[in-house]
């Protein structure tokens, strides 16, 4: 079982007397791209944050590559490996594209021990400047590393956060929504970036997705959650034709005329 | 075409600006009266307390409502060790140290909460340091401690007395200028750019595995033993220290002077406290009138210029409106998010 | 019984003494989530508003709380004026601008009490009938203290119906809540902002108003109940007024008893019970009652 | 009923709804497709007057409403369903319908309570509980009803369907379009969901960037084939 | 609109702004008191720096000694000022505050004034002596009490003109112990202070001689509460004294303190239940505040106007006073100021010179006339040998609600400590 990267069990999460998430358990095969899909509200953002430790769950187990990181703060948990990007793009609205990697980098290069503190004090070490123009390349934003991060399209927002997540080397990516609110264009270019960076680092991806010409083109495998509850997992093809996720969320082929 | 020739030589501005405050700083006590230079020494020590709010509320996105506590406990701590006979420099060098630990400390404790609820955490806190002080024999309880001496600096060759004002001011410049150093290198360094992140977006810092709280507590105790360090220096300016020195209303000191200069600028609290010395010189004879006209200052530059003197003379010089709108985490700003009119860009 | 009964009367005294300032303060940064160092400044103009009508005379009390209603009301009038004209400015700005302002207001709020009324001290007497004691278990109770316990208990009755069941309350938690959603709705929610912040006032003022006899009064009265008051409402969880009540009477307890029980550190009580709470629960015993978000 | 005329809508210096102009006509409906960042949402919260600041003229019943406050704007009867269904989490579900009646002020009286708890019956079982313990449908479908308290003459839609399983967008699109029939509510709704659009509305403007690229009847717009797939990725 | 206002307040700070620099620089001709003397003009003016606080929870105290300090100056200055020379005070406001405190004398000193009387609060003091020391100037406290000034912390360019917390406690004792010698049962509420704790340590000393020597009775000490300085509620300490049953009680609380603590004290009908109430030192602050309420009570203060009726200095201070601020009850303070510039007057005439060591050595072991008698000032600590004055204060119908129907003049010279600069104050 050394493939598997993530287990979490019978996980229950409530907000008040609301219940988030009501026992979920599921497992991440090291390399694969997974896909949550389920209608809003149905606690896949919820389900992230438990992973990702921004919230802690009530009952059940979340063990990483063995471990148990249940109530590990969230710092520790990107420390370990995993990475986060959100529905609304996370970033540093008042510093430049640049700096923003600079901060992620360095984050990166202080716990692993890459920086000397006399000569490193004002400049980035080496180390990250480096780094900042390969991941720079790799994500296609070179050409606007001096632009204020406030004042970027929301498609480049999104993109400045995958590679700050990059820059920790992540082993399992949490990927919230990453074609929300993206123009077809760039919703096929984020497509062809996360295959891309998924070809080239290996790594484990998990990503909740509402464009199901996404989620079909990326998934290796799928799994759905309703209203707090996993109602199925498994391959695409499955999951297309399985008759409780049509039921709760596809609908039934020819329901709909058009559907976007 | 006033502007653009600024705007051009705005670096070569900013120069002559530092030679002329450098040479007005140190030129000080040859031409002014001791008065004066008792105020100017006053002055650099607020300057010094003030960035040390500012490291927190503009360059960590804190707002400490205790940092006369951490001034107050470096005071106590070098006055009690050169009234014991020793010297200053060792007083100062402890000041610094206890000023950050008390920091660290009470920093630990109140960076459980955020926003708000952080602010009167610290205030709480200090509230105690103060009644701590009010109570312990040792730091002469109610009454304070007097006739605190200054003594000598040993260097090395030979023995320079501080006890004249002119001496003991340069004392004081020297200790300020480190300090304001110390700051700008923190702020300006790679460790202070994690910590504008922190500010910035402090979910997005955890998510590059970076250790929020750890940051911000250096931070917090870098800022209480820059504030011990002037207060370090205080207590032999005076000669007495009050307990009062630690409440809150004293560390309302350091947050108007911070917003009368300009929280967004290195400088700000500098300017701050500068302007506001020359005001409460000039109004020194309107005795009786102090609350009054301190609360009109305060508000009018709060409401005309919200983005502090330093914001006004550069929108003035630049042409650009420095007013930043606060962007400060959704932790603690979520009341901005949900106020009518609130810039916030759903789509 | 003598030595609970009295100490237990003279902290709930004390309790809803600064219940009566918090539960303002509580309110407006339940809705505006602002927190006022102002408040202060107002309740001591509800004391000397009061003192100005009355002076020496023991009226009866029916006319005795006319007159603290009808200071309130001014005060009201005031504190609506001031946030038309101060306090809007600073709702999109940092925290600490609107702390900031409103400490100038309370600057310029006491030097204009220096002003106007001088530096003398004064004191204001009590209703006719209600300024002596009353005999409780062989206790004698001033009973004043009865009223002002009372007062608190029916401010706090008051506001739990308005928030929470009257129309005026849904609106006032729509609004508190998702401002821009509920001018959608067609409610005049910066007409609901001043008013939340005039009766925050009012309720300042008539605390002022009817805390007057228990207290003396001078011009520097108002930072000493602020700070106390800012404790309670922070540790009851800002904006929940329930939370101030219980948090007032908790820390009001507190020192009440930590003065007969450990005189040795009087005035430390207080802060100290206060910074245990919030270290334990570092966001106060409950959360906002008022905002629906 | 509504007419805007060369609207331009911005946040700071960043001009989002540039110079478009639209018509509804009394008791029809009006989809507003593009896609996320078109300037859907933007337009709307123009039109009402929420945050973004604008140039250009709106009109309602004949009235320049322009400079008009939201909630003025509201009472006149215009109705708006946010994209991110901002209920009021602590309220119960009655209590959020009852903040929704204000909208009449003054000029009609509101719907009844009842009336509105049995054209939603998803709703009439949950009437007690809190807004934040309903599920994701639930919470639409009491966004769409508060506003129908307020009895507006005009509903702005943003995105109803967005994130709903599809049986809930059946069900929703159905209310939507019973209850404005029987009430000649006009509707101008932004959509990406094409279905959704088709059965609420009888016209079509499309979005892009910021300015109109398309304006006809639904009929009119299935001829354009090029268009859909250019800016919708039909 | 929103940009309409906030031109309308940059253009307000600008002109607050400009009126604070027209006021602060026109000030300086203005705040001398105006040297109506005709005698004395033309000749340099001997100028004093008055340093008393002006905001604040002092500022009471402050404002009587300013008004004190203007009838002084008007006075010599009508009478030909001081060797012919006219006098002119520079105010200056401490705001209670030692830093402030010390900013301004620097800067009166850079100015060369080197005569300084005023401040009220201990903390000023202790901040300002050592100031003098170093700086060759000289100050004459007006209410700092602290025994340290005159003690531990004593310095040749300190003198206190007020009686000190040893003379005036000791002198309220004996009165005690000779109108109420069947009161043996005492308690008392003091602030939990230096201050507090030391006047009643003096009073409690001056108990335990006077009343086996003059009421021949044992004594008995029942109660002692200390209340948190600044405290809003006193209704605990009141009870606890009531419930020692305690015939006769002393306070030491202080201004807006005291007047909450007999406030609160009221309702208990506290005054009723006890023989006699002491107040050590709030003059009239108490009455003024109280008016009809008033309990019955003895005040310590520093100068009753109505026991110097004979002495025209006195009278014409009192009248002076009533004249210009329409108020019938200076308090103490007035005298104190006043007589603070009398001194200086007498020193300076005798010693033909205004500078610093001259003018120590004419205070030395002065004796001059002041607005309560002769005072005498002691060589050895600088301490002022004055009558100490205490009233008593009774409720009445017609306003203001209180008048004082009595009150009793003791002579300095038998209760005062012997003189040990340099070394703490010892009570046997």
């Amino acid at each position: 079982m050394s493939d598997i990267v993530l287990e979490i069990r019978d996980i229950e999460k409530y907000y008040h007397q609301f219940k988030a998430l009501d026992g979920v358990s599921l497992c991440l095969e090291a390399g694969e791209i997974r896909v949550l899909i389920g209608p809003n509200g149905a606690g896949k953002t919820t389900l992230f944050s438990v992973i990702s430790g921004e919230n802690l769950a009530n009952e059940g187990a979340v063990v990483y590559r063995g471990r148990d990181i249940t109530r590990q703060v969230s710092w520790k948990r990107v420390q370990m490996g995993i990475g986060r990007c959100f529905q609304v793009a996370r970033v540093f609205p008042d510093m430049s594209v640049e700096e923003s990697l600079y901060v992620a980098l360095q984050a990166y290069a202080g716990w692993q021990k890459k920086v000397r503190v006399p000569r490193d004090f004002f400049r980035p070490p080496r180390y990250v400047l480096e780094k900042t123009g390969a991941i720079l390349d790799e994500i296609g934003l070179t050409d606007k590393r001096n632009i204020y991060v406030k004042t970027l399209s929301h498609g480049d927002k999104k993109r400045l956060e995958l590679a700050m997540a990059l820059a920790q080397e992540p082993d399992l990516l949490l990927l919230d929504e990453p074609t929300a609110g993206m123009s077809p264009e760039e919703t096929r270019d984020t497509v062809n970036l996360i295959k891309r960076l998924h070809s080239n680092r290996r790594f484990t991806v998990f990503l909740t997705e509402h464009d199901m010409d996404v989620v079909f083109s990326l998934a290796d495998n799928i799994s759905v959650l309703y209203y707090g509850r996993l109602v199925a997992s498994g391959k695409p093809e499955e999951i297309r034709k399985d008759p409780a996720v049509q039921e709760v969320y596809l609908g039934k082929e020819g329901d709909f005329d058009a559907f976007s | 075409m006033f502007r653009q020739l600024i705007t051009k030589n705005f670096i070569l501005l900013r120069l002559a600006t530092a030679a002329i405050i450098i040479v007005l700083a140190l030129s000080l006590p040859l031409w002014a009266n001791p008065g004066i230079t008792f105020r100017a020494s006053l002055v650099l020590i607020y300057i010094l307390f003030a960035a040390s709010f500012n490291q927190l509320f503009n360059y960590t996105g804190l707002i400490s409502f205790g940092q006369a506590a951490y001034f107050a406990t470096g005071a106590y701590v070098a006055a009690l060790y050169v009234k014991s006979g020793a010297s200053l420099s060792g007083g100062i060098i402890l000041a610094v140290i206890a000023g950050g630990l008390v920091a660290a400390f009470l920093g630990y404790i109140s960076l459980r909460a955020s926003g708000i609820y952080f602010a009167i955490l610290t205030l709480a806190l200090g509230q105690i340091v103060y009644q701590v002080i009010f109570k312990w024999p040792a730091t002469g309880g109610e009454n304070g401690l007097a006739d605190i001496p200054r003594g000598t600096i040993n260097l090395g060759l030979a023995q320079i007395s501080l006890a004249s004002p002119v001496s003991y001011y340069y004392l004081i410049l020297i200790c300020v200028s480190l300090g304001l150093f110390i700051l700008w290198a923190v702020t300006h360094s790679n460790f202070g750019r994690i910590l504008m992140s922190i500010k910035q977006n402090h979910v997005r810092a955890s998510f590059l595995g970076i250790n929020v709280r750890l940051y911000q507590l250096i931070s917090f105790a870098i800022a209480g033993s820059i504030a011990g360090l002037a207060g370090a220096v205080y207590g032999p300016l005076t000669g007495v220290l009050m307990p009062e020195m630690a409440t809150w209303i004293y560390s309302t000191t350091p947050i108007l002077l911070t917003l009368m200069g300009g929280a967004n600028f290195f400088w700000g609290p500098a300017t701050g406290a500068v302007i506001f010395g020359i005001f409460e010189y000039l109004t020194r004879a309107m005795t009786g009138m102090s609350s009054l006209i301190m609360g009109l200052l305060l508000l009018t530059v709060v409401l005309a210029f919200p983005g502090g003197i330093l914001g006004l003379v550069t929108s003035w010089l630049i042409g650009k409106p420095s007013i930043k709108k606060s962007s400060r985490n959704e932790g603690s700003a979520a009341a901005s998010k949900l106020m009518p009119g609130g810039d916030v860009i759903n789509e | 019984m003598e030595t609970l009964f009295l100490p237990l009367v003279n902290g709930l005294t004390w309790a809803m003494m600064v219940f009566l300032v918090a539960s303002g303060l509580s309110l407006v940064f339940g809705v505006l989530k602002i927190l006022n160092f102002a408040h202060g400044g107002f309740f001591m103009l509800g004391v000397y508003l009061t003192y100005t009508f009355i002076r020496n005379h023991a009226l009866s009390p029916l006319k005795f709380f006319l007159i603290v209603f009808l200071c309130g009301i001014i005060l009201a009038i005031i504190g609506a004026i001031l946030e038309r004209l101060i306090i809007r400015r600073f709702y999109q700005l940092d925290e600490a601008y609107m702390l900031i302002a409103t400490y100038a207001l309370l600057l310029v709020i006491e030097g204009s009490v220096e002003g106007i009324w001088g530096l003398q001290f004064l004191a204001l007497p009590s209703p006719k009938g209600l300024g002596g004691g009353t005999e409780i278990f062989n206790t004698i109770i001033p009973s004043y203290s009865l009223v002002i316990i009372a007062a608190g208990v029916a401010v706090a009755v008051l506001l739990n119906l308005l928030i929470n069941r009257s129309p005026a309350g849904k609106i006032i938690r729509a609004a508190a809540g998702d401002p821009d959603m509920t001018s959608a709705l067609g409610i005049n929610v910066p007409i609901i902002y001043t008013m939340i912040f005039a009766f925050g006032i009012f309720l300042a003022a008539i605390g002022g108003g009817i805390g007057a006899p228990n207290q003396a009064i001078t011009p520097t009265m108002a930072s000493s109940f602020i700070i106390q008051a800012f404790g309670v409402v922070v540790v009851g969880g800002l904006g929940n007024i329930g939370g101030a009540f219980l948090a007032a009477i908790i820390l009001g307890l507190v020192d009440s008893f930590g003065t007969i029980y450990l005189p040795q550190i009087p005035g430390i009580a207080f802060y100290a019970a206060m910074a245990l709470i919030l270290l334990v629960k570092p966001h106060g015993l409950f959360e906002s009652s008022i905002s629906t978000k | 009923m509504l007419s805007v005329e060369n609207l331009e809508a911005y946040y700071g210096t960043n001009y989002i709804v540039q110079q478009i102009s639209l018509h509804i006509p009394e008791g029809k409906g009006v989809a507003l497709l593009g896609r996320n960042g078109a300037g859907k949402t933007t337009t709307l919260k123009a039109i009402m007057g929420m945050g973004p600041k604008i140039k250009g003229a709106v009109n309602f019943k004949g009235r320049d409403i322009t400079n008009c406050k939201t909630y003025q704007k509201a009472r006149m009867g215009l109705g708006f369903v946010p994209e991110d269904r901002r209920i009021y989490q602590e309220l119960s579900v009655t209590d959020n319908l009852a903040v929704g009646r204000y909208a009449t002020a003054g000029r009609t009286e509101p719907f009844a309570m009842e009336y509105v708890l049995e054209t939603f019956p998803l709703l009439m079982k949950l009437r007690n509980r809190k807004g934040g313990q309903l599920s994701g449908g639930e919470q639409q479908m009491l966004t769409v009803a508060r506003t129908f308290m307020g009895r507006p003459e005009l509903v702005l839609m943003d995105e109803p369907a967005e994130g709903l399983a599809p049986l809930i967008v059946k069900e929703l699109a159905m209310v939507i379009r019973g209850f404005c029939q029987k009430w000649n509510m006009a509707i101008l709704l932004a959509e990406q969901n094409l279905w959704f659009s088709r059965y609420c509305t009888e016209y079509v403007y499309l979005i892009d960037g910021g300015k109109i690229v398309f304006k006809g009847s639904w009929d009119d717009f299935d001829d354009q084939e090029d268009i859909k797939r250019k800016y919708l990725s039909v | 609109m929103k940009r309409g206002f906030s031109r309308l307040l940059a253009a307000l700070t600008i002109s607050l702004l400009v009126m604070v620099l027209v006021a602060g620089c026109g000030g300086q001709k203005k705040e001398s008191a105006p040297s109506e003397g005709k005698k004395a003009e033309g000749k340099e003016p001997i100028k004093f720096g008055v340093i008393v606080p002006l905001s604040g929870s002092q500022a009471i105290l402050g404002e009587e000694m300013e008004r004190g300090a203007k009838i002084a100056v008007k006075q010599v200055n009508d009478a030909g000022g001081i060797m012919g020379r006219p006098v002119e005070l520079v105010i200056r406001d401490t705001k209670a505050n030692p830093d402030t405190g010390v900013a301004v004398a620097r800067e009166l000193l850079s100015q060369g004034i080197n005569m300084y009387f005023g401040v009220a609060s201990s903390a000023v003091a202790l901040a300002v002596s050592p100031l003098m020391e170093k700086e060759k100037g000289v100050i004459i406290t007006t209410a700092a009490h602290s025994d340290r000034l005159t003690h531990q912390n004593f310095n040749k360019h300190y003198f206190r003109i007020t009686d000190n917390p040893y003379m005036r406690e000791r002198a309220m004792a004996k009165l005690m112990a000779e109108r109420y010698p069947n009161t043996t049962k005492w308690g008392c509420i003091i602030p939990d202070h230096e201050y507090g704790r030391s006047t009643w340590d003096n009073f409690e000393a001056g108990l335990k001689k006077y009343y086996p020597e003059i009421a021949k009775k044992e004594l008995e000490i029942v109660s002692v509460q200390r209340a948190p300085y600044g405290a809003t509620d006193y209704k605990n300490f009141i009870t606890a004294v009531l419930n020692s049953k305690a015939k006769g009680v002393f306070t030491s609380e202080y201004g807006g303190d005291a007047v909450t603590m007999f406030r609160q004290a009221v309702p208990y009908a506290f005054f009723d239940k006890i023989d006699v109430m002491v107040d050590s030192a709030n003059e009239f602050l108490v009455p003024k505040a109280m008016g009809n309420m008033t309990p019955p009570h003895w005040i310590g203060t520093h100068w009753y106007y109505e026991a110097y009726k004979d002495s025209p200095m006195a009278k014409k201070v009192y009248d002076e006073y009533v004249k210009e601020y329409k108020d019938k009850y200076p308090t103490g303070w007035v005298g104190e100021a006043h007589s603070a510039l009398m001194a200086y007057k007498a020193a300076i005439e005798k010693a033909k010179a205004t500078d610093t060591d001259a003018v120590i050595k004419a205070l030395e072991g002065l004796t001059f006339d002041s607005v309560s008698g002769k005072r005498t000032i002691r060589a050895e600590d600088h301490q002022t040998i004055k009558d100490v004055n205490i009233i008593h204060v009774v409720p009445v119908k017609e306003e203001p609600g209180w008048k004082v129907d009595e009150f009793k003049v003791y002579k300095g010279d038998d209760l005062i400590e012997p003189p040990s600069p340099g070394k703490p104050l010892k009570l046997e």
